[in-house]
C-alpha cells in the first residue's frame, strides 16, 4: 500500500524513449508498470540493454540474468556487451534515468544505501557507479525507520554511497527535489499534510510555491 | 600450436600457493565452474581472488572459502555466502571491496597496458580514502589502477583452436576484461569449433590474449534467483 | 520512438560554427561519406574535427579541407593529404598530432566518463611535453585526457530502428569509439533492419550512444592503396 | 639486394605461434617470408589479427585493409575489433614482436622514425604506441644515409619515437642487441668485416664473445 503508492510515483519518472536502470529490490517492481506504449529500454549492468518480462517456466535460461541474479528475458533490441562496457555506458552519462533504494538521504543530495556498520559488509555492487554515472538519480525509500525517525536527514549517518547525487526523493509522503539552492518538497502524496512532512523529516527543505498554495 | 589442453588438472598446474587468480563471472552466471573444482582438487593455498562475487557456500569460488585455500577477496559483492561472513568475521579472510564498475573498468586497463585512470566512483564515500584526488573541468575524481593476475579463468561459450572466443547473453559479463587482465590465461568453453568457423565481425575475444582452452562437460549452470512469469 | 532520418541535412541541422565532430574511420575505410559532405555542403566554419587521419584532397574530410571549414584537426596521421600541408604551413589550420592507440583512448575514456589516464605512449618524446609524469611500479607514463565532441559522425554496416549497430570488417576502425564519445552522435549505414533483427550477442555498439540513424546509398568507398596478389 | 639481406634476418626473429605487427613499408615484405608451417598471427592495428596474403582482383574489399591502408585479406581464425581495443592488444603487451623500420637508433636503443624536422610533419600514427607495448621491438633500416652517415648514433639527433625502446637492430652489416648493459653487437651479415661495422658506426657497442672468436 505504502510500497505502491511509492512505486506509481516512481514510474512517473521514466519518458517515452528513456534508458533506464531499475535497482535490485524494490525499483525492479516498477519494471512491470511503465506504459505499454512506451518504448523503454532497462539497463542491467551485468550485460543487458532491454531486459524483458520474467521467462516462462520452459524459457529460463542460467546465461540470461538480471543484476539482482533473477533469470528474465531480453527484449527485441536488447544488446549484450561486457560488464566493462556496461559500466562505460552508465559512468559515461548515456543512462538517462536510475532509480534506487536508499537508507538514508540527506539535504543536499547524499544517499546512502549500502551498508550498516556493524552488520556484515555484502558490497557496493554497481551502486556507486551508478549516483555518478546516470545523467538523472531517483531515490525512493520509506520516509521514516522502523523506529519512527526519519530517514530524510541532516546529513546521513551511515557511510555514503555518493556526495550530492539525488535529484529526486520519493517516499510515502513526499517528492523532494534537490538543486544547488538545496532540498525542495515538490509534492505531497494523497491525503499527506504539509505538517506531517514536516514533523517527520529531519532534513530543512524549501516549499514549492505550488504546495504553499494548496497548504 | 592449437591451444588446446584436455585436462584441468594440467592447466592449473603451474598455479602456486600465494598466486593471484583473475576470475569471470556474476554471481554464478559466465562462472568457470571446471577451472575452480580443479583449483579446489589441487588445494593451493593463501591464493588472492579478483571476482565480481564469491560463488555461494557450496559452489562456484564458496567451493575455495570452503577449502579454506583464499587469503584475500577483492570483489564488488559478497552478499550471497555464509562461509565468506564467518571467515571474513574471524580474520581469516582478507576482502577488498571495489565498486563494480571500477572492479571492470580496473582489469580493462591493467589488460590494456593503462597502469592508472580517475573516476568519480566512490568520490565522497569510504572507497576513495587514502586515494589521490585530481579536479577535472571542476568536478572531482579519484585515481584506481588497473589489475594484472598471475592467471586468469574465463568461461566462454565456443573457442576455436587460436583461442576466439563467444560468450551467450550475459553469461558474458566480466569473462572479457578479466581474459585480457590473465598474465596466463586459461578458457573453458562448451563448444570447440574449428578455425575459421567463428565470423571474425563477431569474436569477442581475439585468441591473442588466450594460452589454453579447455572443453568442459555437463555444465552445472546453478540459477540463484529462479523467477518466472508464473511465479 | 525510431531514430530514423530520411534527410542528412536535417541530420547536421543543429551544428554550427566552431564545432567540435567526432569522425569515424581509418584512412578512407569506414568514413561516414554522406554527413562528411552535407557538412561540407552546410559550410559551417572554424570546425575542431577530432579523427584518425584527414581524408585525401578531394574526398573524405579533405572536401571540409577544400572548403576551408576546419580551425583545428586532431589526427594520427595526415600525410596524404597535400592541401593539409598548405594550410597548415599557412598558418590557417591548427594541427595536434595524437598517438593512435592515445588517441582511441581518448575517445574511449570521454565516452566512458573517464576525464584521464595513464599512458606509456609518448613518454620520452614530443607528445609528453606540459604533461603530467607520473610512475607506477618503476616505469614512467603520461597522463591523457578523455575527448567528448559536440557532434559525433559514425558509420556502420546495419542498424536497427534503436541505434544498435554492426560494422563490417576493418571498417569498424574508429567507429565504436567514435560513437561513444558525442553528446549527439549520428550515424550513417548501408542497411537499416527491423528491430530484432540483429543478434544480441552481435551487436557491436548499443542503441544507448546513437541519437539519430540515416541510411545512405551508393557508397563510394574509395580505396587508397589498391594492392592484388598479381600486382 | 641489401634490402633482402636485412628482411632475411628480420624474419628468423619470428617463432611459431607468434602474434606479430609489421610496420608499415619494407617491414610489411616480411610477410610473404615467413615459413609456411609456421603458425603466426599478423596484426594490423586498425583493427584485424590474422592478416592474410593480398586479394585477387575479384576479392578485393575496401571495408578490409591494413594500416598501410593496402587492400588485404583475413586469414581463417582472424578477427576483427575497433581500434581501441586493438590498441589496448598493443599496449597491454599481447603483441609478441613488432618490427618496424627507423631513421635513427641510438646506443640506448632509442628509435627515432616519424619525424624529420622542417619537412611537412605527416604524424606519428600507431609507431609511438607499438614500441612502449609490444613485448619486443625490432627495427630494421639501412646502417647508413644517402650520405654515407652513420643512423646507428650515440644520440638520435631526430625527434624519438621512444625513449630505450629498441631491444634488437638489423642493418645490412650487422645485427645488435640491447639491453640494461647497453648496446651489443650480436652478428655481422655475410661478407662483413668487424672493421667495416666500427668505421660506420657512430654509437658505442661492445662485442659479443662469439664474434671476437671469428675475427
Amino acid at each position: 500500500m505504502k510500497r505502491q503508492q511509492i512505486l506509481e510515483r516512481a514510474v512517473k519518472e521514466i519518458q517515452d524513449g528513456m534508458c533506464v536502470n531499475l535497482g535490485i529490490g524494490m525499483p525492479t517492481l516498477i519494471a512491470n508498470m511503465i506504459p505499454n506504449d512506451f518504448n523503454v529500454m532497462l539497463q542491467s549492468e551485468n550485460g543487458l540493454l532491454g531486459i524483458g518480462p520474467y521467462p516462462q517456466k520452459d524459457e529460463v535460461d542460467p546465461d540470461l540474468i538480471n543484476a539482482g541474479k533473477e533469470t528474465v528475458t531480453a527484449k527485441a533490441g536488447a544488446s549484450f556487451f561486457d560488464s566493462a562496457e556496461s559500466f562505460a555506458m552508465i559512468r559515461g552519462g548515456h543512462i538517462d534515468l536510475a532509480i534506487l533504494g536508499g537508507m538514508e538521504v540527506s539535504e543536499n543530495g547524499d544517499l546512502a544505501n549500502w551498508m550498516i556498520p556493524g552488520k556484515m559488509v555484502k558490497g557496493m555492487g554497481g551502486a556507486m557507479d551508478l549516483v555518478q554515472g546516470a545523467k538523472r538519480i531517483v531515490v525512493i525509500m520509506d520516509h521514516v525507520n522502523k523506529h519512527g525517525e526519519s530517514k530524510v536527514k541532516k546529513n546521513c549517518s551511515l557511510p555514503l554511497t555518493g556526495e550530492k547525487v539525488v535529484h529526486c526523493l520519493i517516499t510515502e509522503l513526499a517528492v523532494f527535489q534537490f538543486t544547488e539552492a538545496g532540498m525542495e518538497l515538490l509534492e505531497l502524496q494523497n491525503g499527506v499534510t504539509l505538517d506531517e512532512v514536516k514533523s517527520k523529516t529531519e532534513a530543512e527543505f524549501t516549499i514549492s510555491p505550488s504546495i504553499e498554495i494548496r497548504a | 600450436m592449437s591451444k588446446l589442453l584436455t585436462s584441468f588438472d594440467n592447466a592449473i598446474e603451474r598455479i602456486e600457493d600465494g598466486a593471484t587468480i583473475i576470475v569471470g563471472g556474476f554471481g554464478l552466471s559466465g562462472i568457470p565452474e571446471k577451472l575452480i573444482i580443479a583449483l579446489r582438487n589441487k588445494g593451493v593455498k593463501d591464493l588472492t581472488i579478483v571476482s565480481n562475487n564469491c560463488g555461494v557456500d557450496d559452489w562456484g569460488l564458496g567451493l575455495l572459502l570452503e577449502n579454506k585455500q583464499i587469503k584475500k577477496m577483492i570483489a564488488s559483492y559478497v552478499g550471497e555466502n555464509k562461509l565468506f561472513e564467518q571467515q571474513f568475521l574471524s580474520g581469516e579472510l582478507e576482502v577488498e571491496l571495489v565498486p563494480q564498475g571500477t572492479l571492470a573498468e580496473r582489469l580493462r586497463a591493467g589488460g590494456a597496458g593503462i597502469p592508472a585512470f580517475y573516476t568519480a566512483t566512490g568520490v565522497g564515500t569510504e572507497v576513495a580514502k587514502g586515494k589521490e584526488h585530481k579536479e577535472f573541468d571542476g568536478r572531482t575524481y579519484i585515481m584506481e589502477k588497473g589489475i594484472v593476475g598471475d592467471f586468469a579463468f574465463v568461461k566462454a561459450w565456443k573457442a576455436d583452436h587460436f583461442g576466439n572466443l563467444v560468450y551467450r547473453k550475459t553469461a558474458r559479463n566480466f569473462n572479457p576484461v578479466v581474459a585480457t587482465a590473465g598474465k596466463v590465461t586459461l578458457v573453458e568453453v562448451e563448444e570447440l569449433v574449428g578455425i575459421g568457423e567463428l565470423d571474425p565481425d563477431d569474436i569477442h575475444t581475439s585468441g591473442v590474449y588466450v594460452q589454453k582452452v579447455l572443453v568442459g562437460n555437463d555444465y552445472e549452470k546453478r540459477i540463484e534467483k529462479l523467477t518466472t512469469a508464473n511465479a
